[in-house]
């Protein structure tokens, strides 16, 4: 089958955590829905970005992409294949081709084990290569991250924090992936240590023709390394689109206060900032969650109807999506140009 | 004697932990004039909280030891006065507000408990038994829980009765550096000591909480000294900026000028490494932060440093004025601007 | 939401007395040494045996064994002691009050001693204050209970004649309203009695306290500790609040709620312990029935002892659970 | 801190940097040298006791009851033995029992106390109910109706102790696993498909230890001081054998006529127990200190 275009692609996934059980009855308290209702094209060789604020939704997203956490619903395609039911040996072969890299970098390393450890747990699972062609391994996955050869005898308390998120690289590089999950690795660094593992990752997207779901906070990172992005608000997503575009014209009020919240440090950056707009208000708890649009309580450019409809996501340019009724009405002209790409009823 | 709110002249401080004497604080002059909002910016472990603590008098003496220099402020050295007087002036004009709002509020006790304790002790004192005790009656005291409700309004949170009387535990992250910061403002301050307030959290969230700050410190003409790693942050909020690198103030200026024009090679390679929404391109700086226990002789920056010369690794630069209120602490300044 | 948690907090507890009656009702049933013969000693004859086997049904298998049981623990009939020939319920209702006694006055005694002890010795961390109270706690839990209340008796009764060497009343006891002496004294305000009481009570008291008195030591010590290096007392402490508002205020309230938990451990441990001392010092309280039915394979009454302390175990666990909850609103009030 | 432009700071290795700190609070070290002199004397009892052959069986009824003295440092019992001599002895018999009931609840209590923090579900509500009504009954009451029940000798007193015992180290092996397996390394091993059982006992046992080994320390004189008060009940070890419990509670008896008999033997007990009380609250500390770096 030829490699389709789309090295992972999600539909309607649904992700709740189940409330914590109230004594011997089979009451919980309410579901927390963190993924509700996404979807999401990811292209080969690609760097999507996952923008929002915490509470969005975005790693249990990623999470659930990669099949680390099961779906509640929906589906997952993965090069071609269909991983949303995926479980035992057929789920633990997937493991190979998807890794991930986390935020923390004291959490992501244990403790009590040196780097050669870590990073051969996953070639000891997959590699059936002999020990030592595993060592040979592990030096040149350090190599390839920029770390010393004698550090792999090092352990984790040790190193700095730059160093430990390149062992969480490298430990993610060693199944030969062909997609990683990045979960922030860098907003627990300093800027200077953040910018060299961010020139890291571009380099080995080239060399090794990785493709990056990026989740972040950050959109001035965004802004420098994502293709496309999907900005996240209360486990939807409410705009997505080539980032050059969501960047220069951006629709959704939600983007357009996120952009305008960037600190920026140069005079010229403040041209590519929208208006100044300040939110008001907490988002509402995943727990409860409003029928109808999330960000009503907090939006600027509020209507009437907001409050009763809940908006879906519409396609208002090539490859620029919003989810808000203000470009509700394009639904209707659409219906009579492009009868079936209204992302929101997939036929 | 000088009109300045606070000076700090030749501050040093070193920590003995178990492998040595961690030479942390190494050389830090800092002014900050009445009314004026000053940044102070540096990476994890230059120094900056620890310099903070030393002007706050809250570091902990054992492992710490203030080696020399003087903090001058309203023309008395806090770092000579004994901590009873100490804490006296600190009550009537300085005040605080800490990093991590998640864990800086008492978890067992009201939002109002907490609160009135403080305006009560402002005013008196003593707070007499009732407070001592906590009893829930004690709280009620109309003339204190009237001020709480007036301080809780002034930084805009809503509904403050619900929130008087609701634990911690029950605000949003936001919510709680409100109550933090009304907290800040219960005694008439003139100087406010901010340690990165809206780090812990979103980005929408803490334009709102700057958004406040600006307003009331002008608003009151409140001298602040705000620390963050963040240079955009300090951009929003700060006239001028000190950078500090590794223990020292390496340069010192008005904001928009520093951050057009940096001088000192750190704050260059600082301000290139931060991704802008221009796309610039950014790279950061080579080699690590140095390691107090063994630091290197001379700038400390020398290491890492394009320009370093034989001058650079031997002798400490000391901060000279290259500009208009703008500061550098480097030997080849000259040559390379 | 107080009434959730009471309910599902009373069905964990029955769930968990049920097991407690199975465990100790298979223990004294499978495991090996038939009562029976254990009761009426080596001579008695084979059928006096069997006689008592049939009367005590157990020679029906067990589970019906086991059901017979219930119904006789729900209507309160704890069977007869093979010992004494009396309801075993009457045995430990005459005897509970005095174990009661005597772990109500240690535990107040560990209290009153116990926590300022670790508040004074956290606030002068790794200073003589601290290093006395801390030797203090390590002895206390060191000295093994029995031999401590040997050498109390040698030493105070027996050489120096201060206190007495056993017993829990000289004289005549007080008119019996609640069991406890002391109260019943007081309310018969007969002071020589409560005199007589009291002095009995000193020695096995103070025996049965040295460890809990230890052991709240370290705990109030320990949480003082941790409250030091929390955040909003660095915080406080900046804003410039007063040392003495901070510390018994703020953070004792902080550290009160863990030690509450440690002073209920401690009560459930000396239910446990009261054995031990109430042996030495043979004072009549159900842990030294205890011991004899066990000595001497009593059954009925083991079960019926160990169900008893178990059951006040489970009491005060509750009790502790509630008041918690009550100091500490971040557990009920977590969303 | 990391290391500067070149030269490597020379850091104490975790390892030194414990001992450093251990040799700075005296309490600590106190508690070592108890606690090495007890299992020096335990493993050479033959040659150190003064009268050998007094700890199991010799009789001498010529010299019963003599106040410590010289000879015998301290004193001899109602049939002669040498006290010195069978308190030397009777600590092979006490370590055992600790360190035997320390090691069955480690093997039985922590893989369950593991199992039921990570695999969760129906195992999570039996082991925890099961330990929840094994911890509600006092331990001396139920290990007393245990070694009861059996012939009273030292292998049923320290099975009764055990049955005791392993509950605990299931509450242990289950908090500290609740908090390990949040951290994201577990994580990692489940997305990379690591087996349960690799997660369970090498990703988060290890973490686990420190405290492990601080419970154990502390344990092993908790247990032999519980071993103790079931000999003095007599349920323990039975005379002529060289037991402290058993010893003290003889000695009760003669205790107006000839105190040493039960003073020596108790306060063996109390050494033994302040030893690895001191050293086991040493350890914590340092350990304590240790994972806050």
């Amino acid at each position: 089958m030829t490699p389709c275009e789309n090295l992972l692609s999600v539909e309607s996934l649904y992700k709740a955590f189940l409330g914590k059980k109230k004594g011997l009855s089979r009451a919980r308290t309410p579901a927390i829905k963190a993924v509700n209702g996404v979807d999401l094209e990811v292209k080969r060789r690609e760097t999507h970005a996952l923008v929002g604020e915490s509470g969005s939704g975005k790693t249990t997203l990623g999470k659930t992409a990669i099949r680390i956490y099961a779906p509640t619903g929906g589906t997952i395609v993965f090069d071609g294949r269909d991983i949303t039911q995926l479980a035992g040996r057929g789920l633990k072969a997937f493991r190979r081709e998807a890794q991930m890299m986390f935020q923390d970098p004291t959490s992501s390393l244990n403790p009590r084990k040196s780097v050669s450890a870590t990073i051969t747990l996953p070639l000891r699972i997959y590699g059936n290569i002999s020990s030592r062609q595993r060592k040979v391994r592990v030096e040149e996955l350090l190599a390839t991250v920029g770390l010393p050869r004698p550090f792999q005898y090092r352990y984790p308390h040790s190193l700095s924090g730059g160093q430990k998120q390149r062992v969480g690289l490298a430990r993610a590089l060693a199944t030969r992936p062909s997609l990683i999950v990045l979960d922030e690795p860098t907003s627990a660094l300093d800027v200077s240590v953040q910018a060299k593992i961010l020139s890291l990752l571009a380099n080995l997207q080239q060399e090794h023709d990785l493709t990056y779901l990026y989740i972040t906070h950050d959109l001035a990172i965004v802004r420098n390394i994502a293709t496309t992005t999907s900005v996240m608000y209360l486990g939807r997503v409410v705009e997505q689109a080539e980032t050059e575009n969501l960047f220069s014209n951006p629709r959704h009020p939600y983007t357009k206060a996120l952009l305008s919240a960037i600190p920026i440090i140069s005079e010229e950056e403040n041209r590519h900032k929208p208006a100044e707009v300040t939110l008001e208000g907490d988002i509402p708890s995943p727990s409860n969650m409003p029928v109808y649009c999330g960000f009503f309580s907090r939006c600027q450019e509020k209507m009437a109807e907001c409050q009763q409809v809940d908006p879906a996501l519409v396609q208002v340019e090539n490859d620029h999506w919003v989810r808000c009724l203000r470009f509700a009405h394009r639904r209707e002209e659409e219906r009579m140009l492009y009868p079936f790409t209204t992302k929101g009823q997939r036929s | 004697m000088s009109q300045h709110i606070l000076e700090i002249k030749h501050l040093q401080v070193w920590f003995h932990t178990i492998d040595g004497v961690a030479q942390v604080i190494q050389r830090v002059e800092l002014v900050i004039e009445p009314h004026q909002a000053v940044g102070l910016v540096g990476e994890t472990g230059c120094g900056k909280s620890v310099t903070a603590k030393a002007i706050l008098g809250s570091l902990p003496v054992p492992p710490a030891e203030i080696k020399r220099g003087e903090v001058i402020f309203c023309n008395q050295d806090l770092l000579s006065l004994r901590v009873k007087q100490r804490k006296q002036l600190l009550k009537q004009s300085m005040s605080y507000i800490p990093q991590d709002p998640m864990t800086s509020l008492n978890p067992v006790f009201t939002i109002g408990q907490q609160m009135v304790d403080l305006i009560k002790w402002h005013k008196c004192a003593n707070i007499g038994l009732g407070g001592l005790l906590g009893l829930r009656g004690w709280t009620k005291n109309k003339p204190a829980r009237k001020t709480a409700l007036q301080l809780l309004d002034y930084v805009n949170i809503p509904a403050p009765e619900k929130i008087v009387d609701s634990y911690p535990i029950e605000l949003s992250g936001g919510m709680r550096q409100r109550v933090l910061i009304a907290m800040a403002l219960v005694g008439d301050a003139q100087f406010l000591i901010a340690d990165e307030p809206t780090t812990a959290l979103d980005v929408t969230i803490q334009k709102g909480i700057l958004n406040l700050l600006e307003e009331r410190i002008e608003e009151r003409g409140i001298a602040i000294l705000y620390i963050t790693h963040n240079l955009g942050v300090a951009r929003r909020l700060c006239a001028r900026i000190c950078v500090m690198y590794a223990g020292n103030v390496v340069e010192t200026g008005p904001t928009l000028e520093l951050l057009e024009d940096p001088a000192h090679p750190y704050t260059i390679g600082l301000i290139n490494s931060v991704p802008k929404l221009t796309k610039e391109s950014y790279v950061g700086i080579e080699g690590t932060l140095p390691d107090y226990l063994r630091p290197p002789s001379g700038c400390r920056f020398h290491p890492r440093c394009r320009y370093a010369e034989e001058i650079c690794r031997n002798t400490p630069p000391s901060l000279r004025e290259v500009g208009e209120h703008r500061f550098v602490s480097c030997h080849m300044i000259e040559s390379f601007r | 939401m107080f009434g959730l948690f009471i309910l599902k907090r009373l069905s964990y507890m029955i769930f968990t007395l049920i097991g407690i009656s199975i465990l100790i009702f298979v223990l004294t049933r499978v495991l090996p040494g038939d009562p029976a013969r254990l009761a009426l000693g080596p001579e008695a004859s084979e059928e006096q045996v069997q006689d008592l086997r049939h009367a005590l049904r157990l020679d029906r298998p067990l589970p019906v064994q086991y059901v017979w049981f219930l119904q006789n623990l729900a209507h309160g009939k704890l069977g007869k002691s093979l010992v004494t020939h009396r309801d075993v319920a009457k045995d430990i209702l005459q005897r509970f009050p005095a174990t009661l006694e005597l772990v109500l006055v240690s535990l107040g005694l560990a209290v009153i001693i116990g926590v300022p002890l670790g508040i004074v010795s956290a606030l002068h961390k790794d200073r003589v204050v601290d290093y006395v109270a801390r030797s203090v706690a390590f002895t206390g839990i060191s000295f093994p209970r029995f031999w401590i209340g040997i050498m109390l008796q040698l030493a105070v009764a027996y050489r120096l004649g201060l206190l007495p060497v056993t017993g829990r009343m000289g004289g005549l006891p007080p008119p019996h309203v609640t069991g406890l002496f002391l109260l019943d004294s007081l309310i018969a305000l007969d002071f020589t009695a409560f005199g007589d009481a009291a002095i009995h009570l000193i020695l096995p008291a103070i025996t049965l306290s040295l460890s809990p008195l230890a052991q709240i030591t370290r705990m109030v010590r320990a949480n003082m500790v941790e409250q030091i290096h929390k955040d909003y007392v660095t915080v406080n402490r900046t804003i410039g609040m007063p040392e003495t508002l901070l510390v018994y205020k703020y953070m004792l309230k902080n550290a009160f709620n863990a030690t509450l938990t440690t002073v209920g451990l401690m009560l459930g441990w000396m239910l446990g312990n009261a054995f031990l001392v109430e042996q030495v010092f043979s004072w009549p309280g159900i842990a030294r029935y205890g011991i004899n039915s066990v000595l001497r394979n009593d059954f009925n009454a083991i079960v019926a002892v160990t169900l008893v302390v178990g059951l006040g175990y489970l009491v005060i666990n509750f009790v502790v659970d509630l008041l918690y909850r009550v100091l500490d609103p971040r557990i009920s009030l977590e969303k | 801190m990391n290391t500067t432009s070149g030269q490597s700071t020379q850091y104490k290795s975790g390892f030194q940097r414990a001992i450093y700190r251990f040799s700075r609070s005296p309490l600590s070290i106190i508690g070592l040298v108890i606690i090495l002199v007890i299992s020096v004397v335990a493993i050479f009892a033959p040659f150190i006791a003064p009268y050998p052959k007094d700890a199991i069986s010799a009789v001498h009824f010529g010299n019963s009851f003599q106040p410590p003295s010289l000879a015998h440092l301290f004193g001899t019992d109602e049939v002669g033995r040498d006290v010195l001599s069978r308190v030397i002895f009777g600590s092979r018999l006490s370590l055992k029992v600790g360190l035997v009931v320390v090691a069955i609840s480690v093997l039985v209590g922590v893989p369950l106390g593991l199992v039921a923090a990570y695999v969760g579900g129906a195992w999570e509500v039996v082991i925890m109910r099961m330990t929840d009504v094994f911890l509600s009954i006092p331990p001396l009451v139920l290990a007393l109706a245990v070694a009861a029940v059996f012939k009273p000798n030292l292998t049923n007193s320290m099975l009764a102790i055990s049955f005791t015992w392993w509950p605990w180290y299931v509450r242990l092996a289950y908090g500290e696993a609740l908090s390990i397996k949040e951290e994201d390394f577990v994580e990692v091993c489940e997305s990379v498909g690591a087996s349960k059982s690799h997660i369970m006992f090498k990703e988060i046992l290890p973490n686990m230890a420190s405290t492990l080994l601080v419970k154990v320390t502390l344990d092993i004189g908790y247990a032999i001081l519980m071993g103790a008060s079931l000999g003095f009940l007599g349920v323990g070890a039975q005379p002529p054998t060289p037991a402290w419990g058993t010893m003290v509670s003889l000695g009760r008896v003669h205790l107006s006529r000839a105190w040493w008999l039960a003073t020596f033997p108790g306060l063996a007990i109390f050494l033994t127990v302040l030893g690895s009380n001191l050293f086991g609250d040493g350890l914590r500390d340092l350990l304590d200190v240790e994972m806050e770096r």
